[in-house]
């Protein structure tokens, strides 16, 4: 387990009680979701989960230890935390001061920094704005040039605050494309908060469900988005295929097996059920 | 109200620099000390600072000249973060006005840090500070300090006109002083009531919408205002 | 609005040319010194040697007018309003004296050197200026003040500035624009209008600095997971060819 | 024709050609989805039509009478717009008084302010939340007040920036059934801007195309997202259970006969072909 968080709450000063006991372990080298309506506490949880905010309650660790043990420099050697909105984070100038900010407080020699800075922008693409303000950056490229920022770090985990926020579907696939090649090339492992239901199935290993401060479903997106009611109840929805499925199983009697989740699952069960060959797909 | 470059002969503009470097120092190393016990000061100043700048660029309307004009913007700067870190900021905006918007100058920073950043904080949060202790409420304290530090930066960019503008003050020093005054009052006269009154009204609003923001910068030290 | 213009200023130094590729501390010295001589000595030529210099740089990398003139006539006006009062009022030898509407004006020699010194100066140093802003970007510029000892402090504020200005001006715009499009600034020109507008005005500038003051926040805790130990520029980013 | 916009060019001072000669026409009464990738010019365009930027070129007829020849106040009672981000539209300490803003400043008598403002924040379903201070409330209702704001002014046409950006499925939901409820209820024309390709099918009548600058296809959803290649080069996609069913066609040679865009039509499609009577369905 790269992660285990045990009975974590939180509550901010003004009264809000935004984390009531979570609980989740996250293993390593997986893409993992976190899924949750507006003010589930997305946020709150993974700034707790970096140090940022100090819960009242529970236990974190991180590579098997405690979260309080790690200094700030050995704990952020390990964790990137992309913020949502990627202004809040480009506070240099210029794209690569941004990205070199993390290396040169880690003390590292100008050779290294300058390295690590360009294998960063390398990684996600864009090498030729390594001189560019952040001023003049389209929104697609501010979030690009915020995660080399956290890439530059070599963590081994990488949290990421709605990354798709705000993209159109281009850009959706682009920054998501980047992460899987993230995850399974460089084997970093993805935790990222979402309300976009329809991603989660197409890229996640695992996913929790967060409502209201609360983990209330954990698990493969196929074993989380089977308890339908749950998560309708969560201010979420299925993802449309599965929805479509659903009515061709309920209403028009279709043979459905297992919900489909992809464009492609349902494919397979929409042909099974034209051909009639019920058996062959249940299988 | 910034003087170009040019208007100051040299001795003077070098004068004023060094007037003003003696109280920026005493921002710079208060700033400073501040960052080592909060780490946090740093950014928030960065923040506040663009946010300043921004204030001191909004066009407000002046009825007499029916013309728009920029408030200075030290004065509530200096109320809300004190009067020797809003010399600081006032040296950056002017910086960075002289440097991509060619407004004011180099050999004249100095001399606009001075009277802008010195003059208009001390005042505006000298009267300020007065006003809270008189018992005056938030916003008619921060509309006085706002008024009277526009006022005073005023009074002193045309003192350092009549000074410094080469030949000016060789006849007197008094008839050139009044004679800036007088070229600058259409405007400034009503610029330093509305700097007062929008002054007034930006205090007043974020300790009705966000008291939390004015406890923490310590402007306000309970909840007497503003409350919900 | 005006300001715009401003902005216009800031791309127009990211293009690449010459001057821009030029070290901004070569600049800088450049400008600075130019500037101290213009100031400091006396006589026509000088000034107007300058300008030509700093007008042809203009020419050389195609500023647009708009942006020239948008610079230049605020002072040179308020530098022409100069020369008029030291012409007229200095005393010493006349030169002319005319009548205009029944007024004697006269012109004295003295009042007419100095006044075109102090134009000459003015036109003069704010093209210098210009030059400056034009071929050199605001991060460069940063970068040179600190190697001209400028203290820490003062520009890292100048670059986290610069960054977030461009951010708060939308916001704010945005605001402006949500208010206006409610009537929050009707015509001035009554009463009634302008203390609206005031009012808009004034909450425009409290909601800017509220959105500055959380964005700080969230600035902050971005930092702090980048290893931020009380240094914004810890260091430079050099320039890889 | 409620709206019409032709050859409108826009270039930002800093050289950015946000506009290259827009046309289009809407009528009045209905729901119309301008969609466009990052940075396609759709809220440069908004700001436009609504006068907060000048054009240099082109011709805005606002119920058949020129843009220009409107007074702000005129024009304002016929138009509302809803920015993006709620944080900026709503600048008053409570929710009521920022609703009142408007019809304030249109020097209604305080019997009509009062009126008004309660009769919006009823449409958009949030009348008990008069008096809370703005900044308690969620992104949500946040949403909501800014449209009751416009509301107050009761303007004939709605146009609205993203409104779905930022918000869970069950906030989409809510905020696009508000929509219709004022489209079809109380018969304003909406204008909205999005990127979120799945939503267009269920709510618009008519949608335009928005890609750098020009407006690339227009008609109704059917007719738009027939032409598949156009919509995919503009960074944009089709609908999910259009996508699923245009590889059912192509790789399994289902029967289909018109590209399904929303879930119902796909189940219809689906069913033809299981069932075999594709003529039936083809008709
Ligand atoms: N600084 C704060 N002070 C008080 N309450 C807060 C603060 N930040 C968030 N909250 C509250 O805590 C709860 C959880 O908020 P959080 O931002 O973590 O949710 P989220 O899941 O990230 O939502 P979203 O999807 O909208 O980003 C919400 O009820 C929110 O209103
Ligand atoms: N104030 C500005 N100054 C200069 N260029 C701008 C400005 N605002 C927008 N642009 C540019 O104009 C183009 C159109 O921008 P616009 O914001 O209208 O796009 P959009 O379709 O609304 O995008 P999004 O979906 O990201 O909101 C973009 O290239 C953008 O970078
Ligand atoms: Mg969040
Ligand atoms: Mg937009």
């Amino acid at each position: 387990m790269i992660m285990e968080v045990h009975q974590v709450q939180y509550t901010y000063s003004d009264g809000t009680k935004a984390l009531e006991g979570v609980n989740l372990q996250i293993p390593g080298g997986q893409f993992t979701i976190l899924l949750g309506p507006n003010g589930s506490g997305k946020t709150t949880f993974f700034k707790v989960i970096t140090g940022l905010l100090k819960p009242e309650q529970g236990d974190i660790n991180i590579e098997g230890r405690p979260l309080q043990e790690f200094s700030r420099e050995e704990l952020y050697r390990r964790i990137g935390f992309v913020f949502q909105d990627p202004n809040d984070q480009l506070f240099a100038p210029t794209v690569g001061d941004d990205v070199a900010f993390g290396p040169v407080n880690l003390k590292l020699p100008p050779d290294e920094v300058s390295k690590r800075v360009r294998d960063a922008l390398e990684m996600v693409g864009i090498p030729h704005l390594i001189n560019k303000p952040v001023h003049y950056l389209s929104y697609g490229q501010k979030k690009r040039a915020a995660i080399a920022g956290v890439l530059a770090m070599k963590p081994g985990i990488i949290i990421l605050d709605e990354p798709t926020a705000g993209l159109d579907p281009g850009g959706v696939r682009e920054i998501m494309q980047l992460l899987v090649k993230l995850n399974k090339k460089e084997g970093i492992s993805i935790l990222m908060a979402t309300h976009d239901v329809d991603l989660v199935p197409l890229y996640a290993d695992r996913i929790f469900i967060l409502h209201m401060g609360h983990i209330l479903l954990a698990g493969t997106p196929a074993e989380v988005f089977s308890r339908k009611e749950i998560v309708r109840g969560a201010q979420l929805r299925l993802p449309r295929v599965a929805h479509l499925a659903e009515i061709l199983a309920n209403r028009d009697h279709l043979a459905v097996a297992e919900l489909p989740l992809t464009i492609g699952e349902a494919r397979k069960m929409i042909l099974s059920n034209v051909n009639g060959d019920v058996d062959a797909y249940g299988s | 109200m910034h003087i170009q470059d040019g208007f100051l002969v040299g001795k003077w503009a070098v004068a004023w620099y060094g007037a003003a470097s003696v109280f920026v120092a005493k921002g710079v190393y208060d700033i400073t000390q501040r960052t080592q016990k909060v780490m946090a000061y740093k950014p928030l100043l960065g923040l506040v600072s663009a946010a300043v700048f921004f204030i001191s660029l909004l066009p407000i309307p002046v009825p007499v000249t029916g013309t728009s004009s920029h408030p200075a913007g030290t004065p509530v700067a200096a109320i809300l973060v004190g009067p020797f870190v809003s010399m600081v900021l006032s040296v950056v905006a002017l910086l960075l006005q002289a440097l991509f918007f060619a407004h004011g100058g180099l050999s004249t920073l100095g001399a606009n840090v001075f009277s802008m950043g010195v003059v208009g904080s001390l005042t505006g949060f000298g009267v300020f500070w007065l006003g809270r202790k008189a018992g005056l409420s938030l916003g008619i304290a921060a509309f006085l300090a706002g008024a009277f530090g526009d006022l005073a930066v005023y009074l002193s960019t045309s003192f350092q006109l009549a000074l410094g503008m080469p030949g000016v003050h060789e006849q007197s020093l008094l008839r050139a002083f009044l004679t800036f005054l007088a070229l600058f009052m259409p405007t400034q006269l009503p610029l330093a009531l509305l700097e007062g009154l929008v002054t007034g009204g930006m205090v007043t609003y974020i300790a009705k919408v966000r008291p939390d923001i004015l406890r923490k910068l310590g402007v306000v030290e309970d909840v007497e205002e503003g409350k919900n | 609005m005006v300001k715009d213009s401003y902005l216009m200023v800031d791309a127009f130094a990211q293009r690449d040319n010459v001057f821009t590729r030029m070290d901004a501390r070569i600049k800088v010295s450049l400008s600075v010194l130019a500037l101290t001589a213009v100031i400091a000595l006396p006589g026509f030529i000088l000034p107007l040697i300058i300008f030509a210099l700093t007008s042809s740089l203009m020419l050389a990398v195609r500023t647009p007018l708009k942006i020239v003139l948008g610079r230049m006539l605020p002072p040179v006006i308020l530098g022409f309003v100069v020369f008029l009062l030291m012409t007229f009022f200095h005393q010493g030898s006349q030169v002319l004296s005319l009548k205009v509407l029944g007024l004697e004006l006269e012109i004295y020699r003295e009042g007419l050197v100095l006044g075109t010194t102090v134009l000459l100066r003015i036109i003069s140093s704010v093209s210098i200026l210009l030059c400056l802003s034009l071929t050199t970007p605001v991060h460069e510029l940063g970068y040179a003040l600190l190697w001209f000892r400028i203290p820490r402090v003062i520009v890292e504020i100048l670059l986290l500035t610069y960054r977030y200005l461009f951010v708060l001006w939308d916001e704010g715009m945005r605001i402006r624009q949500a208010q206006a499009m409610r009537l929050g600034y009707p015509d001035w020109r009554n009463p009634a209008g302008w203390k609206k507008a005031v009012n808009s005005t004034s909450t425009l500038m409290a909601m800017v600095f509220i959105r500055a003051y959380d964005r700080a926040e969230n600035t902050f805790a971005a930092m702090q997971t980048r290893g931020y130990n009380g240094e914004v520029t810890g260091q430079r980013f050099k320039k890889t060819a």
